[in-house]
């Protein structure tokens, strides 16, 4: 589904990624892993366009997105929650929300969805009104990942979604990720929160300073020691 | 002895009443966490006690001073500091001159003769040296042992910014640290951080902990950190404190499960 | 052009100012700035002067522009580089007096300068240097409170000026003095209502003259605030006559304030209806020609500054900044197109005012005042 | 009462004209320098429709109206469109650098000697009402002032482009990843506010029938100052502030024509202590920073 | 290291020494008057991106404060006898109108005015944010040239002032252009220009590390303004005449892209482009004239020089947008290692 090749940026003269190679399979939920800085925000930031590789070719169904705006990203189903959230802060809770199915015009559909969305999280129906940028932390996550599934993505990029969330929440998130993957959505997760994200992961990617070091499916990634040692800490059993 | 005491503290915003008549109290050397869900109005009370929100109702002592009201800087000066949920370094700055700036607020030199001090000639301070340049190279050698302590030495050139992440983070702290707390306030301090890195900043907080002679105030999202630092844990729900005590007795409590741990399904 | 710099004829007083068979000579005029329009109707009167005169001493006339801005600071700079870079003989400039005083400073000792409208006292005050080919504010205040008190029988006046433009100030103050003495009566003026360069809203000012019923109201100012003034003060009912100064005569005056402005006289220094010299005609003939319109006055005094300087280098006979500088200000009942001119120690001229009324659209002539003395 | 009627016309054409300032304010966080040159632009189009070519005067507005917009929306992409992600006193600097372009390129043109717009009957009979008389227009540009506003606060707030303006004003890149073309966005906020600036202008012109190149720089500070008032950024706010400054100018020349010299201070006056008594304008939004 | 940074610099100034005793005797009086602008307007440059690119404050207000600084400095200088003769329509006030002090004591009187001013309108309008700040200020600025036009008796109104001793002179600018860099350059690098910094970086930050804002901003607002000050009491005393139309908040804007252009919070930028600025808007000035190509002449379009400029203006900016320098400073080993063209040496200049 979507394919990543020799994928090299900078930043001025830092090399944030320095020639990755990636693939996402559809259906699959995929996950990247890694140290802060590693680039794996980097990777994300190039697929939608918002940074502009050196070199490398990403291509979705066979099409370089190279060649494709941002804008029109969504219109074949790639979607990103982005790194901190970004909600509209000056906008509701529903216009946020409305804003994600903005390409849509099937309106009906869009008022299914909406109310779907509501089910998934109870918590933004009780704050429909409310403008997003005096919502808690958590709150905007979970309206970041609402918007974002308003606009019915076949891929579905998050970028930390559990980034200050409360343990129950996290749960919820992870579940919520879980099950809209099961309703067919393909998904590309960066976490922090390893141990989890690779216990859902069909496949995963860790990532170490610009290079992917390793990659395998989410229980062999969990079993290896390198990753354990690196990225699980000892701690892994006292939360468990 | 008693730290830090709020007395039913309340901060509405509009019709939200974000935090409700929050009674809080840490003693010297002790650890508190402040746990709850997101929105629960964790950060809005750190807010009010460094003295970026005015509290709606109730008082804050620092000491047996009552502090309610007063501005951050300070608050800041009667020793508190504290980091923030996203983290605010001067990105523009260097290291060292992040940590440098938090000694500001004890000097003693004005103006005229800091700018007289950097004029007067190198060479002539043999004989005389004025003040401002006696003050600079005491700041300059405290923030050359913080930095020492903390492990950023090396860095100290580089432009904060171009830190990674959880440098970063260990820097705010840093920065806080320079001001010279008995107080220390963190704010997720872990937040971002992979469960490894989470490990290693729980190891430096309970480092500077018994380096520097502090209490410590944090909210945090990752158990690992809260339980195994804590004294004590305090727990909001909209903006209500609905349990208190130690990591064992929260861990156990019922209300807090439900409202925020969740039940733990095992791997 | 190429720059071989002929030696000069005397040793000391000389200027190496200019080459072998060019004179130049700069204009210093605002041609951007909130002046332009001011500025661009002088610098039509320099060049149609050059046009028909185009050499003196058998030498070709050049003419050198140099943009003040309307700006104090790029006033000195302008008027500095003409005088240095470009070496001129003399220079014409420049309308808004405060730029011809920053000028001064400059100028002095360099090159003579002639304002051709610029007419508050102290632009030649203290300078050999400046002249002016118009005649100065405290006459054209004395000249139209005689209007106001001998010609409509006023007794009472009020004022509406443009409190950030020295001239309208200016103008109001001699006006206010001449007044009172005229009537006699300390309290002659019943109101000095202000305003701001670029208003466009007077009403409240005018409510408030209207209000103690003066016999006449003076408004020195701008022509294009003076017009909206007037019109405003018709549309709200106001009749009292409205009487200003030279600023006003030029073709939008009359464009913006349109059937409201009819009856308002003012002073000036010029009339295309009954040329006042021989000069005069042949400056009209040329300028209609040109323009196809009515000139300005200040048209007319940009035409007289060149003609002044070029009289002025012939009877010097050399370009030389100091026998120049004599020459111009040994003036007398030079013809010009705006009058004949008659330079005074201070170096202001001394001439006929003319009145005038608009009258079906035009400014028509009304009558010729002599200096007082 | 006369005194008032005037206020409120001088101030509802306040209001008119800070509403387009405001507009793009509200979705670039842009002080656009150039809205005052916009609408001194505005003034010679409608002057060169009416008199130079004879269009008729309903004709020439629209037209005039039309090719201010792209006016407005070419200003955008030379000016500010290839500088989305610079520094804010950059895009400023380049917008007081678009500002002079447009007044001396207005110099190069049309000459710095005034013109006058024509007159159109519509507009400017006369009313008698008892003891006040009144220009038509003058009953005219508050209602138009207010419809205009009715109608750009539907479409803010009502609609889905508005909804994209909201959204684009805070956050571009989250905007793209909506499937927003930001760029349209911005163009076409650029166009309604130029067109604004236009229908303004055209008043303006009914009223104060001068142009020369000046002539927006006055309105262009005053209509910013309105706009601050009200609380930048926000349209109700701008026509609030607008009828603020035109009233109190009125009222303070009418009452201390003492102090009639320091009108322009006046509107600075009571901008600032506005400001130091609600720093963000009496509607504007609070910025309480969350920590 | 040190040492040869102080020898250096020392050489520098020696040769700028050596220049402009040359350029006095050489050079024609509009060479140095614009010379002398540079300078100035690089004095008045730096006190604004004190305020502005160091402390980050959105301030407006030069024009203001550069008015107080000319108006006092000239007042203070002037003789009895200009002064009687240029009041000629309302009487200059009693105390002023005998008064007339040294050129370097007039000065500094205008700066220590001028930073008077500023503390009284910092102190209210400091408070504010951002764009709201600015429009603050402005007004400030604003107000303070419509009082200098109102109050006739003390500023002569909108006449202005003339006949104003014309002390400016090459040594004047250069020194003092030399001492505010001295001083900026010692600000900057000590313990409060840090602050100055951080306070623009991250104000709550800043806040919650003990610093004081609201002294911190006042102090820089206040320093800027003395500067302010006494650039213009230079300019005020090179033109020779001044009045309160000059100090409309043009003159403020045209600071402010000096100091945008040279770079926001960079000494160094705001120095090469005030030089810059000036200079080629004076080499410009081709343009208004007729341009004789030998075969074609081709008539000046009066005013197109501004729009050239603006041009220029705008593509300056949007390809160096954070201006020449960015916030990096001229240093010794940078400018060392130009010559010296070491392949991997990245950092050029930097403070
Ligand atoms: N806008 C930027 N300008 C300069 N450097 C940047 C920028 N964004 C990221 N970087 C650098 O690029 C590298 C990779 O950053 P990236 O954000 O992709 O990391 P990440 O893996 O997402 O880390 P995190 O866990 O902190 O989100 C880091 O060294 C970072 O400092
Ligand atoms: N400035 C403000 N204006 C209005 N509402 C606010 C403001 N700041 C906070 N709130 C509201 O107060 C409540 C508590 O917010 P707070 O940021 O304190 O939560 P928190 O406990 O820190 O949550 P998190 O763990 O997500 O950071 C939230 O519902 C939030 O929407
Ligand atoms: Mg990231
Ligand atoms: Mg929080």
């Amino acid at each position: 589904m979507l394919k990543i090749e020799n994928l090299k940026v900078s930043y001025g003269g830092i090399k944030a990624l320095k020639g990755i190679h990636m693939e996402v399979e559809e259906n699959k939920i995929v996950a990247l892993i890694g140290a802060n800085g590693a680039g794996k925000s980097t990777t994300l930031r190039s697929i939608v366009g918002l940074v502009k590789p050196e070199v490398g070719i990403i291509t979705y169904h066979g099409e370089d997105l190279a060649k494709v705006q941002t804008k029109d990203l969504v219109r074949r189903g790639i979607t990103l929650v982005p790194e901190g959230r970004r909600v509209f802060p000056n906008l509701t809770v529903l216009e946020n929300l409305k804003i994600g199915a903005f390409y849509r015009n099937d309106d009906e559909n869009i008022k299914d969805d909406l109310e779907w969305v509501y089910t998934l999280f109870p918590r933004l129906k009780e704050r429909t009104w409310q403008l997003a940028g005096t919502l808690s932390g958590g709150e905007q996550q979970m309206l970041a990942v609402g918007r974002a599934l308003m606009s019915r993505p076949k891929l579905l990029m998050m970028d930390e979604p559990s980034l200050g969330l409360a343990p129950l929440i996290v749960k919820e998130i992870f579940n919520i990720i879980e099950e809209i993957n099961r309703q067919g959505v393909t998904i590309l997760l960066i976490e922090q929160n390893a141990n989890v994200s690779l216990k859902i992961a069909h496949k995963a990617y860790v990532m170490e300073t610009g290079d992917i070091t390793l990659e395998g499916t989410g229980s062999e990634l969990l079993r290896n020691e390198e990753v354990k040692k690196a990225y699980l800490g000892e701690s892994v059993s006292v939360q468990k | 002895m008693t730290l830090l005491k709020t007395d039913h503290i309340v901060m509405r915003f509009g019709g939200l009443t974000a935090v409700n008549e929050f009674n809080l109290q840490i003693n010297e050397e002790e650890i508190v966490a402040l746990i709850g869900p997101n929105g629960a109005g964790k950060t809005t009370a750190f807010n009010m006690i460094t003295g970026v929100y005015t509290p709606s109702e109730g008082k804050i002592f620092f000491e047996n001073e009552d502090i309610t009201g007063l501005k951050p800087h300070l608050i800041t000066k009667k020793g508190m500091a504290r980091t923030f949920q996203n983290i605010r370094l001067f990105k523009e700055l260097s290291v060292l001159d992040n940590v440098f700036i938090a000694n500001h607020l004890h000097l003693k030199s004005n103006c005229f003769q800091a700018v007289g001090g950097r004029i007067y000639p190198e060479a002539l301070q043999k004989l005389w040296t004025p003040k401002y340049k006696k003050e600079e190279r005491e700041i300059l050698d405290r923030c050359h042992m913080l930095l020492e302590k903390v492990g950023l030495i090396d860095l100290m050139n580089e432009k904060s910014s171009s830190l990674p992440y959880g440098l970063q983070r260990k820097l705010e702290i840093a920065r806080a640290l320079a001001t010279n707390p008995k107080l220390l306030l963190l704010d997720e301090p872990a937040a971002g951080m992979n469960p490894k890195e989470t490990d290693d900043l729980t190891a430096f907080i309970r480092e500077i902990k018994t380096e520097f002679n502090l209490s410590i105030f944090l909210i945090e999202h990752h158990m690992q950190v809260v339980m195994g630092i804590s004294d004590r844990i305090y727990v909001l729900d909209h903006g209500t404190t609905i349990a208190e005590g130690t990591p064992y007795e929260i861990q156990n409590n019922e209300r807090v499960i439900e409202a925020y741990l969740g039940v733990c399904e095992d791997a | 052009g190429g720059n071989t710099p002929v030696a000069p004829v005397d040793g000391n007083g000389g200027n190496a100012s200019n080459d072998g068979d060019v004179i130049k000579i700069g204009i210093f005029e605002p041609v951007t700035g909130a002046y332009a329009a001011g500025g661009e109707l002088e610098v039509e009167g320099i060049r149609l002067a050059n046009e028909l005169y185009p050499e003196v001493l058998g030498k070709k006339v050049e003419l050198v522009l140099a943009d003040n801005k309307s700006d104090v600071v790029e006033a000195a700079s302008a008027a500095a580089r003409l005088v240095e870079k470009e070496k001129v003989t003399a220079i014409i400039g420049s309308w808004g007096s405060g730029l011809s005083i920053a000028a001064g400073d400059v100028i002095k000792g360099k090159a003579p300068a002639v304002a051709p409208s610029a007419t508050n006292p102290l632009v030649t005050k203290g300078n050999d240097f400046y002249f002016r080919v118009c005649f100065i504010d405290p006459f054209q205040g004395t000249v139209m409170a005689n209007y106001a008190a001998n010609n409509l029988k006023a007794k009472k006046a009020a004022i509406i000026q443009e409190v950030s433009n020295d001239y309208s100030i200016g103008l109001a103050k001699f006006f206010t003095d001449s007044f009172k003495e005229l009537t006699g009566d300390a309290n002659a003026i019943v109101e000095v209502a202000n305003y701001q360069t670029g208003d466009q809203d007077f009403s409240a000012q005018l409510l408030n003259i209207s209000n103690k019923k003066p016999d006449v109201i003076f408004a020195p100012g701008n022509f294009t605030e003076s017009a909206l003034i007037i019109q405003q003060a018709r549309q709200l009912g106001i009749d009292t006559p409205i009487i200003g100064g030279d600023t006003w005569e030029t073709p939008e005056f009359i464009e913006i304030g349109k059937e409201a402005v009819e009856g308002t006289v003012l002073s000036t220094f010029f009339t295309s209806e009954t040329p006042i010299t021989k000069e005069s005609e042949k400056f009209l003939e040329a300028y209609r020609n040109k323009y196809g319109k009515e000139p300005a006055a200040v048209t007319a005094l940009g035409y007289d500054a060149y003609l002044l300087i070029l009289d002025a280098i012939e009877r010097a006979g050399t370009t030389d900044y100091d026998p120049l500088k004599n020459a111009i200000a040994q003036t007398k009942n030079f013809e010009g197109a705006a009058g004949v001119i008659t330079l005074d120690e201070n170096g202001d001229a001394v001439k006929d005012a003319i009145l005038k009324i608009v009258k079906d659209g035009k400014f028509t002539y009304l009558d010729t005042i002599k200096p007082y003395n | 009462m006369q005194h008032l009627t005037n206020g409120i016309s001088l101030g509802s054409l306040y209001a008119l004209i800070a509403i387009g300032y405001t507009m793009v304010y509200g979705i670039l966080r842009l002080i656009n320098f150039a809205h005052g040159e916009i609408f001194m632009m505005s003034l010679y189009f409608a002057f060169y429709g009416v008199a130079m070519f004879a269009m008729p005067w309903y004709i020439a507005f629209i037209v005039t109206i039309l090719i201010t917009a792209v006016l407005g929306m070419l200003v955008e992409r030379a000016a500010y469109k290839s500088l989305r992600d610079a520094p804010r006193i950059t895009i400023m600097v380049s917008a007081i650098g678009a500002s002079f372009f447009i007044q001396n390129l207005a110099i190069v043109l049309f000459g710095g000697r005034p013109k006058t717009v024509p007159t159109v009957e519509v507009l400017s009979g006369v009313i008698k009402l008892g003891s006040v008389s009144l220009q038509r227009l003058t009953l005219v540009i508050p209602v138009v002032t207010i419809l205009l506003l009715f109608l750009l606060m539907f479409l803010v707030n009502q609609t889905k482009t508005g909804m994209a303006m909201r959204a684009v004003s805070k956050d571009y890149e989250t905007a793209r990843l909506m499937g927003i073309d930001v760029n349209k966005i911005i163009t076409i906020t650029f166009g309604i506010g130029s067109a604004l600036a236009a229908i303004g202008g055209i008043m303006w012109g009914a009223k104060f029938p001068k142009i020369d190149p000046f002539v927006g720089t006055m309105p262009g500070i005053k209509c910013f100052i309105a706009a601050v008032l009200g609380g930048i950024g926000n349209i109700p706010g701008a026509v609030i502030g607008g009828f603020i400054l035109g009233i109190g100018e009125i009222m303070l020349i009418a009452f201390l024509p003492s102090l009639t010299g320091y009108r322009d201070a006046f509107a600075f006056i009571l901008l600032i202590i506005i400001l130091l008594f609600k720093p963000t304008g009496i509607m504007g939004e609070k910025i309480a920073e969350k920590v | 290291m040190k040492k040869k940074n102080t020898i250096l610099t020392g050489l520098a100034v020696l040769l700028l020494l050596i220049y402009l005793i040359y350029a006095n005797k050489n050079y024609d009086s509009y060479k140095i008057r614009v010379l002398n602008l540079c300078a100035i307007y690089a004095v008045l440059g730096l006190s604004m991106n004190l305020i502005n690119g160091f402390t980050g404050l959105f301030s407006l207000g030069h024009a203001g404060f550069m008015a107080v600084g000319a108006y006092t400095t000239a007042l203070l200088t002037m003789t009895p006898q200009s002064k009687e003769a240029t009041f000629f329509l309302v009487p200059i006030v009693e105390p002023l109108a005998k008064i007339q002090l040294p050129f370097f004591v007039a000065l500094i009187i205008g700066g220590l005015l001028s930073a008077m001013v500023a503390f009284l309108i910092g102190a209210p309008t400091l408070r504010l944010k951002g764009d709201y700040l600015a429009i603050a200020t402005l007004g400030c600025s604003e107000i303070i040239r419509i009082v200098f036009t109102q109050t006739q008796n003390i500023t002569n109104g909108p006449t202005g002032l003339k006949s104003i001793p014309n002390t400016t002179n090459l040594w004047w600018s250069f020194g003092m252009m030399v001492f505010t860099i001295l001083i900026m350059v010692a600000l900057i690098n000590s313990s409060y220009g840090k602050v100055f910094k951080a306070i623009r970086d991250d104000e709550i930050a800043a806040e919650s590390m003990g610093i004081n804002l609201f002294k911190h901003k006042v102090l820089s607002f206040v320093i800027g303004a003395f500067f302010a000050g006494v650039g213009g009491g230079l300019l005020g005393n090179l033109l020779g005449t001044i009045n309160p139309n000059m100090f409309r908040f043009t003159l403020t804007f045209n600071v402010l892209l000096i100091i945008v252009l040279g770079g926001m919070g960079s000494i160094t930028g705001t120095v090469i482009s005030s030089f810059i600025v000036t200079a080629g808007l004076e080499y410009l000035r081709f343009l208004d004239e007729s341009i004789n190509l030998g075969f074609i002449k081709m008539e000046g379009v009066a005013g197109i020089r501004m729009v050239v400029f603006s041009t220029l203006l705008m593509i300056v900016v949007i390809f160096f947008r954070n201006g020449l320098m960015g916030n990096k400073e001229f240093s010794w080993d940078g400018f060392l290692s130009l010559f010296k063209r070491k392949p991997f040496e990245k950092k050029g200049v930097q403070g």
